[in-house]
């Protein structure tokens, strides 16, 4: 049979291999009814939160808002959640990132501090972009160097994972001290973000709107790149035999670090985004941001895009919802909700298949 | 003269040449030089009994462990000293003792990321499913959830989704049923005919003998055998002294 | 020769306060022994410590101070934490402890005792002079205050503080410490405020951050919402740019006070780092300048002689005058009633003086210390 | 006993002698150690070494990684703290608070052990962290009782204050005041602690904990329920965890939030646990030791290579004293990442 | 509970179970009795390694149950089938990686003589255990690496300390899934010699997974037959393996490929 050597276009190629007639369906497999079923819990969490506040501006206010907090989130953990998706790799130093992020978008900005106030729009959403990018690429080089010198050696190995990342984070964190000082940062906005407009009675946030335009964005952004290329594919293989990709000759190592410093990358753009949200930055920043990271990542399923997207949303809305109705429980409803959901589905909301 | 042309045509016909290699896994020296080799279009089997270090040699081989002395030659260059990746890239497909399944992954993603350009070839593929309808049924299935011999199936059919230059199989037989061992004897066997060549594990004794051509037979880290196939099939006293087993064992 | 133990966080975040807090003590030692560094012809050394900000080295930096250096008595801390680690140590080793710049009202509390003397103002002091600056019949206020003590403490004496002013407090809203979206709170206050007639204020009680400009961004105008803002270090300041005119009341702001002490202090402090002297620079330089007149009254450094002396002392400082009330150890000291300048010569909003709020006006609760 | 520490203390000679050292040196500082400051560090140092062996029980032996720990120590130490804010010190008030606290701390590991039952390893660690912060949160809300951000001070019986004289008479030209009663007071309790634990790792109970490290799955096939052992384990560790907080809020006469609920205290005994090694209960002593010498003499050290680079920009930040944590940081790392077993287990050569 | 002959050891009924849209056991009613080896077969796929999983209990069955000397089990947890005697090595090979083959054993041991929750015995002075464990040790044939840390092994003793980890159970049911699985042709017979030895002592109920038919041949007294999840023939082996249809099934004397359709 000398077929072997023949090829074919990929059109056909492609299409080929699919012999529907005869094979076992699989759909519980796809992931669409976990993500719909979310969907509907957020928008029964709107309703709800309608019900409870019935001032429609207030409840517009807070929804906006929520949202926007929920993107904000949702840039911060995509990263985390995507490095252990792919790569099955616990980062707790993801926190210092975000910091780092922070202060470098920080640092950026503040070459021309006088370009903050009064100057164009353009230039500001300029300045702004170009923070961003300094801070993913600084950030990512970081992270580059902490892949090799930490990650590298505790593939599989999530309480190695846990512990090594913990130390790097302390030394992150210290790094930041020794560059910028120990003294926390005041970061004014440009005023272009500053404020909000009315529509109405309605009252819309600029910085927040601009935050929920940023994380959709992402969000298709990053789909794209893990569900329609081979990229994901070839590393979720790697993650569970990396002997037998190296064996197959693709050169792993290249692509797990590639996704760390992507995952990174979007550590520091959060930062930047959050930092300038919090008006003040500190070294810890990131580290008091995980807890809420860890809650997001765990409610959505570990390793899920969707279930984090989802997931911040939820957290977002919900925070500002309870916080307007009932303000003694703000504190504990993230926690409540993801024990909830825990109980409810052990995997989180859109639980990630990981083989047997 | 004549001598000298044989010399070369000796190289020529190995695909892979082992020239005593030694390898240390941690503290343990495993393998204290290692030879044989693997002839072309031929299928070579490596028999040994359990522990002999079979594994640990085809793992050398893929540079999975580092040799610590001797020569590895592919088709006359030197690889031990390559990386894994590359030494794949120059065409050594692997079906190890474990499988390494993508339990992950479906099936067929499982078979794509064995295709260098992403591409199925539909006639090949067609062909794999002749001989393992399991891929066929199972094929958008997470691979985690096949049984233990399915998996067997879908490792080696990754394997020969893509001609190469050289095939090393760690013992396919195991844990499979009877008619698919029939199955895969065919598939080898087509392979043959169309000029694979094949490095195998075997525990089969009968699979062995009916598939090799050529056999090398390892204890305790060395080669204590190598012939062909035949010779040693028809030298009785041979096979007991070496696998402690007369033909009649496995029929 | 006379030993004073300094213990104050020289690293992390509250290091900066520190400094000021050191820089100040000396300035007041040697303002008040007019350069010498000499007392009843002893030659006075400060002795620094480290607290790390962190209750448990904090204390045992005292204890090490008092036990193995064998100080005199000792001046500190910033955060009220370590200072409540640090009370009970006073009290074993029988040695006296000037608490400064630390605010906590417990620190002259039922858990403190005799050895305590707290020169820096307490958490009700401010609320009281916040009442004092912005309270006015017709004023609608409502707080916004941390949920924990020093918020609760606050709050309540800032109520207490206002009662007869004529201005009532029609909301309270208490946010936990780590909160960082302030959009529902601050929605609520709005809700509470909006309809009211006459002048609308948000009064904010925070220690660290400051949520102003998170609730300034959902548009408080709208409703003609101002706020009331509290005093607090240089270093925050440039943030109140935003709120020109709005009005509070503060501990010290350096062209506040007229004397002839911060005269002396304003020119001394930019003549060695070139900038203004802070709060917590104030702070120091009262206790130095308090601990050196006990020295000189009570002719040794005998904590009981020391405590005679001090109980009910007046002494002259960067704020004018300060007493040590006898019953509870707690100095009473003027307040600032202050309006928001924007100065574009100044990097920083500057806290013009409406009028200085004298201790007189202030009745301060007696604290419960056991003596 | 004297059999159950042969079976698990580690053959190194080299090892044994460094860990009688360190505890001949505790058992002494009193009497070799002039000063406040080493005495103080002696005692939590003891502290300590309870506080991370109770947690190697978990993290080393069972394979949980929990970053609630802290929570149980801090339950300790509150308890302790309100009871003598709120009665008249005592041994009696003591041993109530200490009986509650145990109760206490017993309910939250089970809750939280049966939390662990429903996810998986690895969200365990998250889940366990999100709740410590919870509670660190609510102990600021509740200041009413816990004294807030600001902790408590309270008065401790007096035969443990230094106030107290035990001997008119110096003896071996030292003063035996309260405070060095308290400091063997101390001592006493964590031996037995100790002691306790050492006697549970050399028990069949001590085996299975490994077994459910190494492969669940197995564990339960072969008739464990593996549920049980892993709360049991949790509840352990917590009740001994309790003990060590009611010992620290005994010693310092303060308990905050800072000094025995934060996360950094958390990391600390993490750091701890790895430097002396996972999995091996004597691994606690070296690791508390060296910790605390580092947290106490690291950054003295480092203020003289300072003063001596004082002209190098940048580097000279890197040896700032107060940068003290970030060497702490490297050695971390450089430990998990060359010896994961940590000293002992370098030491030892690796056997489980 | 001495169980009488008449009555099964062990007993399926319509035992079941659906993953997704597959049904990978599909209705299997069978009894074992005491003292018998029982050899289930089947291609690849059929259902065995499943079908074990439900009677250990690691998968619940979506319908059916399974009864332990008449006593209806379905719903016990994992742990309590194995404490009852349900015994079970495993096709992939489970073992406690980082321990010592010896630990190994202990660990299985000490669990049935219910040491498991003793927390002030010493582990080091359970004499009982360490005797079980030497003997077994030399069943197996692992004394001389008894101190070797189980990962270190090679395939075919890891195959044997998993055996050697049910036999420790002393189980009264024993169930091997593929137990020479990938040994080497003078290997497999030590295995298997010592499988028919636990059966002549006629006090188990032995079912086995095995596709080599002449080990089928001697050990067993009875074959069942698996395919697609369904009991396909059920009886002693010469019958078994002369109905056409296992011939067709299992020997694949017809492409394999007919009947999955
Ligand atoms: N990771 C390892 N660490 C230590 N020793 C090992 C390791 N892997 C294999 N060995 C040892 O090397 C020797 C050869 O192992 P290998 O797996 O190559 O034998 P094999 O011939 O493949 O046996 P089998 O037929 O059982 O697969 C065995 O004695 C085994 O104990
Ligand atoms: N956890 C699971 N989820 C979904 N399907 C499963 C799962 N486990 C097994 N299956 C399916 O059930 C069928 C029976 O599998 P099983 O492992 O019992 O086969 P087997 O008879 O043991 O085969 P082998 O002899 O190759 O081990 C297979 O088709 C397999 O794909
Ligand atoms: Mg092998
Ligand atoms: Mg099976």
């Amino acid at each position: 049979m000398n077929s072997a050597t023949k090829k074919l276009p990929a059109g056909e190629a492609s299409s080929a291999p699919h012999p529907t007639e005869e094979s076992v369906s699989h759909t519980e497999h796809w992931k669409q009814s976990p993500t719909v079923q979310a969907l509907f819990l957020i928008l029964a969490f709107a309703v709800v939160g309608f019900a409870l506040i019935r001032d429609p501006a207030a409840w517009m206010t807070l929804t906006v808002a929520g949202v926007a907090m929920g993107m904000m989130i949702f840039i911060m953990t995509s990263g985390f959640t995507l490095v252990f998706g792919l790569m099955d790799v616990l980062n707790f130093g993801h926190g210092a990132f975000i910091s780092f992020g922070a202060f470098v978008g920080f640092s950026v900005m503040h070459l021309w501090p006088d370009l903050l106030t009064g100057s164009s729009v353009f230039v500001q959403v300029g300045l702004m972009i170009l923070a961003m990018l300094v801070s993913a690429i600084v950030v990512g080089l970081i992270a580059w160097v902490f892949e090799k010198v930490i990650i590298r050696h505790v593939y599989g190995n999530h309480l190695m994972q846990i512990l090594i990342t913990t130390g790097g984070m302390i030394v992150a964190e210290e790094l930041i001290y020794v560059l910028w000082g120990n003294q926390e940062k005041a970061w004014l906005k440009p005023d272009t973000f500053q404020g909000s407009f009315q529509v109405g009675s309605f009252i819309f946030e600029k910085y927040r709107l601009l935050a929920v335009i940023l994380g959709v964005v992402l969000f298709f952004g990053l789909r794209w790149v893990f569900v329609k290329t081979r990229l994901g594919l070839l590393i979720r293989a790697g993650v569970e035999d990396k002997e037998m990709v190296k064996s197959l000759g693709y050169d792993i190592e290249k692509l797990f670090i590639l996704v760390f410093i992507a995952g990174s990358a979007l550590a520091g753009i959060g930062g930047v985004m959050w930092g300038m949200y919090d008006e003040v930055i500190t070294a810890h920043i990131g580290q008091n941001l995980m807890i809420t990271v860890f809650i997001v990542a765990i409610i959505g399923g570990l390793g899920s895009i969707e279930g984090c997207f989802l997931a911040a949303l939820m957290v977002g809305l919900l925070s500002n919802y309870v916080g307007f109705i009932f303000p003694k429980l703000a504190l504990v409803s993230t926690l409540i909700l993801m024990v909830a959901v825990l109980l409810w589905r052990p995997k989180g909301l859109v639980p990630v298949s990981k083989g047997n | 003269m004549t001598a000298q042309l044989q010399q070369d045509a000796q190289v020529q016909d190995n695909v892979l040449t082992l020239d005593s290699v030694h390898t240390n896994i941690a503290q343990y020296n495993i393998l204290h030089g290692v030879s044989f080799s693997v002839p072309r279009n031929q299928v070579t089997m490596l028999l040994g009994r359990n522990g002999a270090g079979k594994t640990t040699t085809m793992r050398t081989i893929m540079g999975l462990w580092q040799a610590a002395q001797g020569k590895i030659q592919l088709n006359g260059d030197d690889i031990q000293t390559l990386e894994t990746v590359a030494i794949a890239r120059k065409g050594l497909h692997y079906v190890p003792e474990n499988m390494g399944i993508f339990s992950g992954l479906s099936v067929e993603e499982n078979i794509r990321l064995a295709t260098r350009k992403n591409k199925i070839d539909p006639e090949r593929l067609e062909w794999i499913f002749t001989l393992f309808p399991a891929m066929k049924k199972f094929w958008q299935w997470p691979a985690g959830q096949l049984s233990g011999g399915q998996k067997q199936m879908l490792s080696i059919a990754r394997s020969i989704i893509e001609p190469c230059e050289l095939l090393l199989v760690d013992e396919p037989s195991k844990g499979l049923a009877p008619s698919i061992i029939e199955n895969l004897i065919t598939a080898f066997n087509q392979l043959k005919e169309n000029n694979t060549t094949i490095l195998m594990v075997e525990q089969n004794f009968r699979m062995a003998s009916v598939l090799g051509d050529h056999l090398a037979i390892m204890d305790d880290g060395v080669i204590v055998h190598e012939s062909d196939m035949a010779s040693f099939v028809a030298d009785e006293e041979k096979q007991s002294a070496l696998l402690g087993l007369s033909m009649e064992a496995h029929q | 020769e006379i030993k004073i133990g300094h213990i104050y966080p020289s690293s992390g975040p509250l290091g900066a306060y520190g400094k000021q807090s050191h820089d100040g003590l000396m300035l007041g030692l040697e303002y008040a022994t007019g350069g010498t560094m000499m007392v009843n012809g002893e030659k006075i050394v400060v002795i620094e410590k480290d607290s790390q900000a962190n209750p448990e080295v904090g204390r045992s930096m005292l204890e090490e101070a008092y036990a193995d250096d064998e100080v005199d008595f000792a001046v500190g801390p910033v955060s009220s934490g370590v200072a409540m680690a640090m009370l009970p140590v006073a009290e074993e080793y029988e040695k006296i402890l000037f608490v400064d710049p630390a605010v906590a009202d417990s620190i002259t509390g039922e858990n403190s005792n005799k050895y305590i003397f707290h020169s820096a103002r307490n958490s009700t002091q401010d609320a009281i002079a916040s009442a004092k600056a912005i309270g006015r019949p017709g004023v609608s206020i409502a707080i916004l205050a941390q949920d924990y003590a020093f918020g609760r403490d606050g709050a309540q004496a800032f109520k207490d503080a206002l009662e007869g002013t004529g201005a009532k407090v029609v909301h309270e809203e208490y946010v936990p410490t780590t909160t960082t979206d302030f959009t529902a709170s601050g929605q609520r206050m709005f809700d509470a405020l909006k309809d009211k007639e006459g002048k609308k204020l948000i009064y904010t009680i925070w220690a660290g951050g400051n949520p102003l400009a998170k609730i300034q961004a959902m548009n408080p105008e709208r409703y003609n919402i101002e706020f009331a803002l509290a005093g607090n270090i240089l270093a925050v300041l440039p943030a109140y740019k935003q709120f020109p005119g709005a009005e509070g009341a503060t501990y010290y702001y350096y062209e506040n006070p007229k004397n002839e002490i911060n005269d002396w202090l304003v020119k001394e402090h930019y003549k060695r780092f070139d900038s203004p002297p802070d709060m917590f620079t104030a702070g120091g330089m009262s206790v130095g300048i308090a601990a050196v007149e006990a020295i000189k009254k009570a002719g040794s450094t005998d904590a009981d002689a020391m405590i005679k002396v001090l109980e009910g002392m007046s002494w002259e400082t960067p704020k004018g005058t300060m007493t040590f009330r006898a019953e509870d150890h707690q100095a009473l000291q003027s307040m600032y009633h202050f309006k928001v300048v924007v100065d574009d010569d100044y990097e920083w909003a500057r806290l013009e003086t409406v009028r200085e709020i004298k201790p007189s006006e202030m009745n301060v609760p007696i604290g419960a210390m056991k003596k | 006993m004297i059999q159950a520490i042969k079976d698990t203390l580690p053959e190194s000679r080299l090892l044994r002698v460094i860990i009688a050292t360190i505890l001949l040196a505790i058992v002494f500082a009193p009497f070799i150690f002039d000063g406040s400051r080493a005495l103080d560090t002696a005692a939590r140092l003891i502290i300590f070494i309870v506080l991370v062996a109770s947690y190697d029980l978990l993290i080393g032996y069972t394979g949980v990684v929990s970053f609630a720990h802290t929570l149980f120590f801090g339950v300790g130490a509150y308890a302790v703290a309100i009871g003598f804010d709120n009665f008249t010190p005592s041994f009696s008030v003591l041993i109530i608070a200490v009986i509650i606290a145990m109760l206490t701390s017993a309910i939250i590991a089970i809750a939280i052990g049966l939390v662990s039952l429903r996810v998986k390893a690895i969200f365990y660690a998250m889940i366990t962290l999100a709740v410590a912060s919870v509670a660190s949160v609510l102990v600021s809300q509740l200041y009413l009782y816990t004294g807030g951000e600001d902790g408590m001070t309270y008065k401790i019986p007096r035969l443990l204050t230094p106030a107290f004289k035990l001997f008119d008479e110096k003896v071996f030209g030292v003063r035996i005041s309260g405070k060095i009663v308290n400091f063997y007071f101390i001592l006493a309790v964590s031996t037995v602690l100790f002691l306790v634990m050492v006697r549970i790792i050399a028990s069949p109970f001590g085996k299975v904990l490994k077994a459910l490290r190494e492969n669940e799955f197995r564990a339960e096939a072969i008739g464990y329920t593996t549920v049980y052992y892993r709360t049991a384990a949790t509840v352990i560790s917590a009740t001994i965890a309790t003990i060590a907080g009611a010992l620290m809020a005994l010693w310092l006469r303060y308990t905050g939030p800072e000094s025995v609920l934060s996360l950094t205290i958390m990391i600390d005994v993490l750091l701890m646990v790895v430097i002396g090694g996972m999995g091996s209960l004597y691994g606690a002593i070296i690791g508390a030791t060296v910790m605390m010498l580092a947290r106490n003499y690291l950054n003295q050290w480092m203020g003289t290579v300072h003063d001596a680079l004082i002209d190098v920009p940048v580097i000279v930040e890197l040896f700032n004293p107060e940068r003290w944590l970030l060497w702490l940081g490297i050695l971390f790392v450089v430990m998990v990442y060359f010896f994961p077993q940590g000293i002992v287990g370098r030491l030892v050569k690796g056997k489980s | 509970m001495p169980s009488q002959d008449s009555s099964p050891v062990l007993k399926t009924q319509n035992l079941s179970i659906r993953f997704g849209g597959h049904i990978a056991v599909d209705q299997v009613s069978a009894e074992f009795e005491q003292g018998t080896l029982t050899a289930i077969v089947g291609p690849n796929g059929a259902g065995k390694t499943t079908y074990f999983n439900l009677i250990s209990g690691q998968l619940p069955a979506s319908e059916g149950d399974v009864y332990l000397e008449g006593r209806n089990i379905s719903n016990w947890a994992i742990a309590k089938r194995a404490k009852h005697g349900v015994g079970r090595a495993f096709q992939l090979t489970q073992l406690f990686p980082n321990l010592t083959v010896a630990e190994n054993l202990t660990l299985v041991v000490q669990a049935r003589l219910g040491f498991g929750p003793k927390i002030w015995a010493l582990a080091s002075r359970l004499n009982s255990v360490k005797k079980e464990v030497e003997s077994l040790l030399d069943t197996i044939e692992l004394t001389s690496k008894s101190q070797e840390l189980a990962r270190a092994l090679s395939h075919g003793a890891q195959r044997r300390l998993e055996v050697g980890m049910m036999l420790a159970m002393d189980p009264k049911v024993m169930m091997f899934d593929e137990p020479t699985a990938g040994m080497s042709v003078d290997e497999a017979p030590v295995l298997l010699e010592l499988i028919a030895k636990i059966k002549s002592e006629g006090n188990r109920t032995i079912l086995l997974v095995e596709h080599k038919l002449d080990v089928i041949r001697t050990l067993a007294d009875r074959i069942i037959v698996l395919h697609n999840g369904k009991l396909l023939a059920d009886g002693n082996p010469e019958k078994v393996m002369s109905l056409d249809v296992v011939r067709q099934a299992y020997l694949g004397e017809l492409p394999e490929s007919d009947e999955v359709a």
